[in-house]
């Protein structure tokens, strides 16, 4: 049972990961910082309960501000450019966030050892779940009452007006602009909405795993992050958690009977889909269930 | 680390050189982009995975170790001529998540089976005979051979790429496609051939980069892929994207910037200048060095 | 020829003997995992093949004996953990609640044992830790420390400070015209950058070496103590690194009789290589105890000869030697990491034998609960190159160890410091 | 209402728009024409705020409007179409309403509740706009399911949605039968007498003699001509222009 709780644990801090890069993608943002705030995320909800002794609710939520604080600035740079140019400048904010923790040495003697982010000895002893008696299914299901939370508000957007204005902005900047969109506010609050739901998650992470270092937070992360909603279809919110159970459970864990071939069929499958589900395994708005049974439309 | 105007002087010239193969890579990036206005994440490691299959022919079939730079670029060109089969042939060319995620698929595939056949070991490269020798002196000042010798071949294929581009009707036909896709197709330009022979120069000049790269380090290892991806993408944004020149610039720039920060802020801190460089180029320069005005959405 | 290893002492287990009712299994599993994809495969690769041929060896002298004292065949599953804290968490997890397997090898990287052995329960019978209580024993995460996260886990790795402590006397006593030291590390890697600024510098200067550019503040005898400024004295590189041009003069310029390089293979050969490239070899050169393994002799055997490595694993005895043989028969290579896991298989067959185990299915959490006891009670196990002492109140060996130097495209035996 | 005075854009040396005045005043419908590039297109874009003027003043209502962002201009009461059409086409028809509407100022329910509320009260609206513009049972389909027609109706509906008193028309005839275009011109006429102001850039000249109160003609991004539709039938300036050879 423990496994499955696991692995319940990484699908819902990946999930959210990835929704947060969902936000972004919705309004046409293809943003690898989601990382950097994941990891601002980490750290700071890590230091919060292990150097200052916070209690885990408080410091999830700092955590969170902070790094959607710190989307919040990098919004405004990343509003003057688009696409590609957006992936490589996100991709350089991952890094330096990545590199500050790499650098960052910050140790507190507690009961007789030092603990606190040790540069690239990594940051352990992130406990409080297991030193506060939290068993399996408490984390798991703490994790996942906040995955639905996060989803639910995300689904709602779809049935409100900021999420169509959201949408609109990712399918014609100008269109929406001459609609009396204002772009700037519409693209900050995206990144620091998914700011938000990284650094929560990264909270999640740091203290289900434990343990974080630089390693932790690389350029394959934040492909892993913006690659669940591609994968998975901007159509609605569950394509997302449909493709990180399709990746994290299926792929990376269902798939361990292959042995050694496991992670060739990795890079292999990615490519099949994008190939075959060029829009995204799931390709219709949920909330038209009709569309199931018609023809998918390329 | 004390250190005098020599040693920054020195530590430039060192970067400079190595900055050849982040230039190399970013040409290509640049060459891809300029053709189809979409990134190729997998050149990188096609580029390396060209340079190992050079060397595991070459050791296999006992050839004389110059082969393996004969070999790895045509393999190059061919892994490249695969990766634009299954990231971009069939993928819509509106496309450019799928076509982006597809050929970070590709990056991960060529890394795995890399790693799959070596056990992630590195391997002995063969280095640039003469060249690797080499080593001259100016004044206090040194300068590796090999390093020579990759710069100036970055030049001249900057050169030859220019030349085709500009003054061969295959250039006319890659640049027609690039700037009006339709029409050119309404001109019975053949869209998938030009894309094609696009990636395979593209391909081939990555298997010399890779080659390069693996022999001025003497081993070659799946480490490399990574970096070398990074510092390509940041030379040919840097350059703006479809810039020739400016990649070959901004790459022997990127190498010199890391380099003279290596020697006076240490490595931890190293590549931060780097992101930021790019960061401040993104912001305040985002068409880059040599970039035109076109939409790059 | 293999009973000789069991040299168990047994202190406080007396229930050991005390044999519980139920069904007799006739195999008993055992799991490792470790990186068997990314860049860090070989580590994996390696671990897997020794475990196997040891495994393979036990069942064929008859398997291992019961508390019933009926044979019982040894089996194992492998994992890849893929050098990620997640998926080595993930594994750790499974192996503990969804397989028999009654303790663990694994995993192959310190960074995923850092963020593992964290959901370990940390203190054995702490009600209130509901952390995994499972007893692992640890082949190849050699970083700093690392088993004392929680009373489950144990490692068998070498200890760097006793081994770099030993060598520095010995190379101050023969060699006395080495006087001046100097040096470099990966600094995005735990295991490099941790033994080399906390154990190997320390250790020099405390056997009287002098850092070339004058003394570094704060560094006394205490091991560990101003590692900080021993890190930025020194000339460093990252793990992916390609160019080492700055590093390579700044060595060269120093001027000093000894260079320590603390890395792993890929960088060890590339700097090596621009190094000799400038002309800048010293007398002598210290390597890290990772690099003493075939990837740097495939790498750069022109270029290391002469390094000094301390090892806790060479081909010296008939033993090492026949591990060696069989790592390659099963496509891997033995090296100071891989072959502690032949000890470990060795090791944890003596415990059962010692602590009499039924294998039954329904009883695993306590029979791993006695594994985990008779692994805190042993003081010594015998290794492939000799009696390994056992630190307990860390979960640490401190394995026997010899100073190999590259010579001809070989690691050879330098020194052997117990003689 | 609209004042548009000495106002000029250049594109890398290339004089788009080069001292152009003009008015239209409240409730008119003012044709803007002129042969190929003769920058119909560069001064909407100029008046709508895509590009900022080099010099040159744009006021409507006597607010100087020169230097707001596009957004900012649509609120102080200026919305359009375009000519390659550019809806929303993966949302569906009343989510592309939606978006565009405005919400009514004596309304006061707040911007939580705008954005983020539940729909069932801006529906009504939209589903009055929808019907007001022949899209009534179009209501649900995505956008990029509409006919040619449809979309360019849904167009117009939401630029009305956004309540301007100015509407800019880029050629919304554009590659319409004669049947649609009768269509079009009777819904510009209902615009007025909404009591908006059209200001209509139009090449299909049946549309632009038979709707507009006044013509505005451009050439070389100068204005060569203004008055009634039959003076500027007459204009021998205009049919130069027209006709080749300046």
């Amino acid at each position: 049972m423990e496994y499955y709780f696991g692995i319940l644990q990484n699908i819902g801090f990946h999930t959210l990961l990835g929704l947060s890069a969902y936000l972004l993608l919705l309004t046409g943002q293809l943003s690898m910082a989601q990382v950097g705030f994941f990891a601002i995320g980490a750290y700071a909800s890590g230091i919060l309960t292990v150097i200052y002794g916070i209690n885990i609710f408080l410091a999830l939520g700092v955590g969170a501000i902070i790094a959607s604080f710190f989307a919040f600035l990098v919004g405004f740079p990343a509003l003057r450019i688009k696409g590609l140019m957006l992936v490589i400048a996100t991709i350089a904010f991952s890094e330096i966030v990545r590199l500050y923790f790499f650098n960052l040495r910050w140790l507190v003697e507690k009961d007789g050892v030092e603990v606190g982010p040790d540069g690239a000895q990594g940051f352990r002893e992130i406990r409080y779940f297991a030193a506060n008696g939290w068993e399996p299914s408490h984390i798991v299901s703490f994790i996942w009452i906040v995955v639905i939370l996060v989803l639910f508000a995300l689904w709602w957007l779809d049935r409100v007006k900021a999420g169509s204005v959201l949408r609109a902005v990712g399918e014609d900047e100008l269109a929406a602009q001459s609609s009396g969109i204002n772009l700037t506010v519409v693209k900050v609050s995206a990144m620091t909405g998914g700011g938000f739901i990284a650094g929560i998650a990264g909270g999640l992470y740091a203290h289900s795993t434990t343990y974080v270092d630089h390693n932790s937070f690389t350029i394959l992360l934040a492909t892993f992050a913006v690659a669940y909603p591609i994968l998975g279809g901007l159509k609605n919110v569950f394509g997302t958690l449909f493709a990180v159970i399709f990746i994290q459970g299926i792929l990376i864990e269902g798939l361990r009977f292959l042995g050694d071939y496991r992670n060739l069929l990795f890079g292999l499958l990615i490519i099949l889909v994008m190939n075959f589900y060029p829009k995204g395994l799931i390709n219709i708005p949920i909330f038209n269930w009709s569309k199931l049974f018609k023809r998918r439309d390329l | 680390m004390s250190f005098g105007l020599i040693d920054i002087l020195q530590s430039l010239i060192d970067g400079i050189l190595f900055g050849s193969i982040y230039a190399l890579i970013g040409l290509g990036f640049t060459l891809i982009f300029g053709a189809m206005e979409k990134l190729n994440m997998a050149y990188a490691a096609s580029s390396i995975g060209g340079a190992y299959v050079g060397l595991g022919l070459a050791t296999l079939f006992s050839l004389p170790l110059f082969l393996v730079f004969l070999i790895g670029p045509i393999a190059a060109g061919l892994i490249s001529i695969l990766v634009y089969l299954v990231s971009f042939r069939l993928i819509p060319s509106t496309n450019h998540l799928g076509s982006l995620m597809a050929s970070i698929g590709a990056l991960f595939f060529i890394d795995e089976v890399i790693i799959h056949e070596t056990q992630g070991s590195p391997l002995t490269f063969p280095e640039l005979g003469i060249f690797a020798e080499a080593y001259f002196m100016l004044g206090d000042l040194g300068f590796r051979g090999d390093l020579i010798f990759i710069m100036i071949f970055g030049l001249i294929s900057m050169g030859v790429i220019i030349y085709l581009l500009y003054y061969t009707r295959l250039g006319l036909a890659t640049r027609a496609v690039s700037q009006q896709n339709v029409a050119a197709r309404l001109c019975g330009i053949p869209i998938h051939t030009i894309n094609i022979s696009t990636f395979v120069l593209a391909g081939i000049l990555g298997g010399f980069a890779g080659c390069m790269a693996a022999a001025s380090v003497g081993v070659i290892s799946p480490l490399l892929t990574i970096p070398i991806t990074i510092k390509g993408l940041i030379a040919a944004v840097i350059g703006g994207l479809g810039s020739i020149r400016g990649a070959i610039i901004a790459g022997l720039m990127i190498g010199g910037v890391e380099n003279f920060f290596l020697l006076v802020r240490g490595v931890n801190e190293r590549d931060i200048y780097v992101f930021l460089l790019l960061f401040v180029f993104l912001v305040l320069r985002p068409n880059g060095l040599f970039g035109n005005e076109i939409n790059r959405d | 020829m293999f009973s000789k290893f069991k040299k168990l002492k047994l202190a406080t287990l007396a229930f050991a003997t005390v044999i519980a009712g139920g069904a007799v299994a006739d195999t008993i599993k055992i799991a490792g995992w470790g990186a068997k994809s990314g860049p860090l495969r070989s580590f994996g690769v390696n671990s897997e093949a020794i475990i196997k041929a040891a495994i393979d060896r036990v069942n064929e002298n008859g398997g291992v004996k019961l508390a019933d004292g009926s044979m019982a065949k040894m089996s194992y599953d492998y994992y890849d953990s893929a050098c990620n804290a997640e998926q080595g968490i993930a594994i750790a997890r499974k192996v503990a609640s969804e397989t028999n397997a009654l303790i663990g090898i694994g995993p192959t990287c310190s960074g995923v044992a850092a963020a593992s052995f964290g959901v370990f329960q940390k203190k054995v019978g702490d009600s209130s830790d509901t952390g995994l209580q499972m007893p692992l024993l640890t082949d190849t995460a050699v970083r700093n420390g690392l088993a004392k996260i929680s009373q489950w886990t144990f490692r068998n790795t070498p200890n760097e400070p006793d081994m770099y402590d030993k060598l520095f006397a010995w190379i101050a006593k023969t060699n006395p015209n080495i006087k001046t030291i100097y040096g470099g590390t990966e600094t995005n890697q735990g295991h490099s950058a941790g033994t080399y600024s906390k154990v190997i510098v320390q250790a020099a200067i405390r056997h009287g070496f002098e850092w070339v550019n004058g003394p570094i503040d704060e560094v006394s005898d205490k091991i560990g103590s101003g590692f900080k400024n021993v890190l930025s004295s020194s000339s460093n590189w990252l793990m992916e690194d390609t160019n080492f041009s700055v590093q390579a003069r700044a060595f060269k310029k120093s001027g000093a009789d000894l260079f320590i390089v603390s890395s792993h293979p890929f960088t060890t050969c590339g700097f090596l290589k621009e190094l000799s490239r400038m002309k800048g070899m010293p007398k002598m050169m210290v390597g890290l105890t990772s690099s003493s393994s075939a990837e740097v002799m495939k790498g750069c055997p022109k270029q290391a000869e002469g390094m000094i490595i301390p090892t806790s694993f060479a081909p010296i005895t008939a033993a090492a030697k026949e591990v060696a043989a069989l790592a390659a028969a099963n496509g891997g290579s033995a090296d100071l990491h891989s072959a502690a896991s032949w000890e470990n298989v060795m090791i944890i067959k003596d415990v059962i034998e010692a602590v009499g185990i039924t294998g039954d299915p329904s009883k695993v959490n306590e029979e791993r609960a006695k594994i985990r006891d008779g692994l805190e009670a042993l003081e010594t196990t015998e290794g492939l190159i000799g009696t390994v002492t056992r630190v307990q109140d860390e979960g640490e060996a401190l394995k026997p160890f010899v100073f190999v130097h590259a010579k001809n495209g070989n690691w050879e035996v330098l020194h052997d410091p117990r003689k | 209402m609209l004042k548009i005075k000495n106002i000029g854009k250049n594109f890398g040396g290339v004089k788009a728009v080069d001292d152009l005045s003009f008015n239209v005043d409240k409730g008119e419908i003012v044709g803007l024409i002129g042969p190929n590039g003769s920058g119909k297109s560069t001064t909407i874009n100029l008046i709508c705020g895509v590009f900022p003027v080099d010099f040159g003043n744009i006021s409507v209502n006597e607010q100087n409007i020169s230097s707001l962002p596009t957004h900012e201009r649509v609120a102080s009461g200026i919305s359009r179409t375009f000519q390659n059409i550019r809806l929303f086409k993966d949302l569906s028809v009343w989510q592309n309403i939606w978006v565009a509407l405005q919400q009514d100022s004596d309304q006061s329910s707040g911007w939580m509740r705008e954005w983020f509320g539940n729909s069932k009260l801006q529906k009504e609206k939209i589903k009055e706009i929808l019907v007001f513009s022949g899209l009534g049972d179009r209501f649900d389909d995505l956008a990029g399911n509409l006919s040619f027609g449809e979309q360019r109706r849904l167009e117009l509906a939401r630029a009305i949605a956004s309540k301007p008193k100015l509407i800019l028309l880029d050629e919304p005839a554009a590659g319409m039968n004669s049947d649609e275009v009768a269509d079009l011109r009777q819904r510009i006429l209902d615009l007025k007498k909404l009591g908006l102001t059209v200001l209509l850039v139009e090449h299909v000249m049946e549309l632009v003699m038979n709707v507009v109160d006044r013509i505005v003609v451009l050439n070389f991004g100068k204005k060569i001509a203004e008055g009634s539709p039959e003076n500027i039938q007459n204009n021998k300036d205009v049919q130069k222009a027209y006709l080749g050879g300046a």
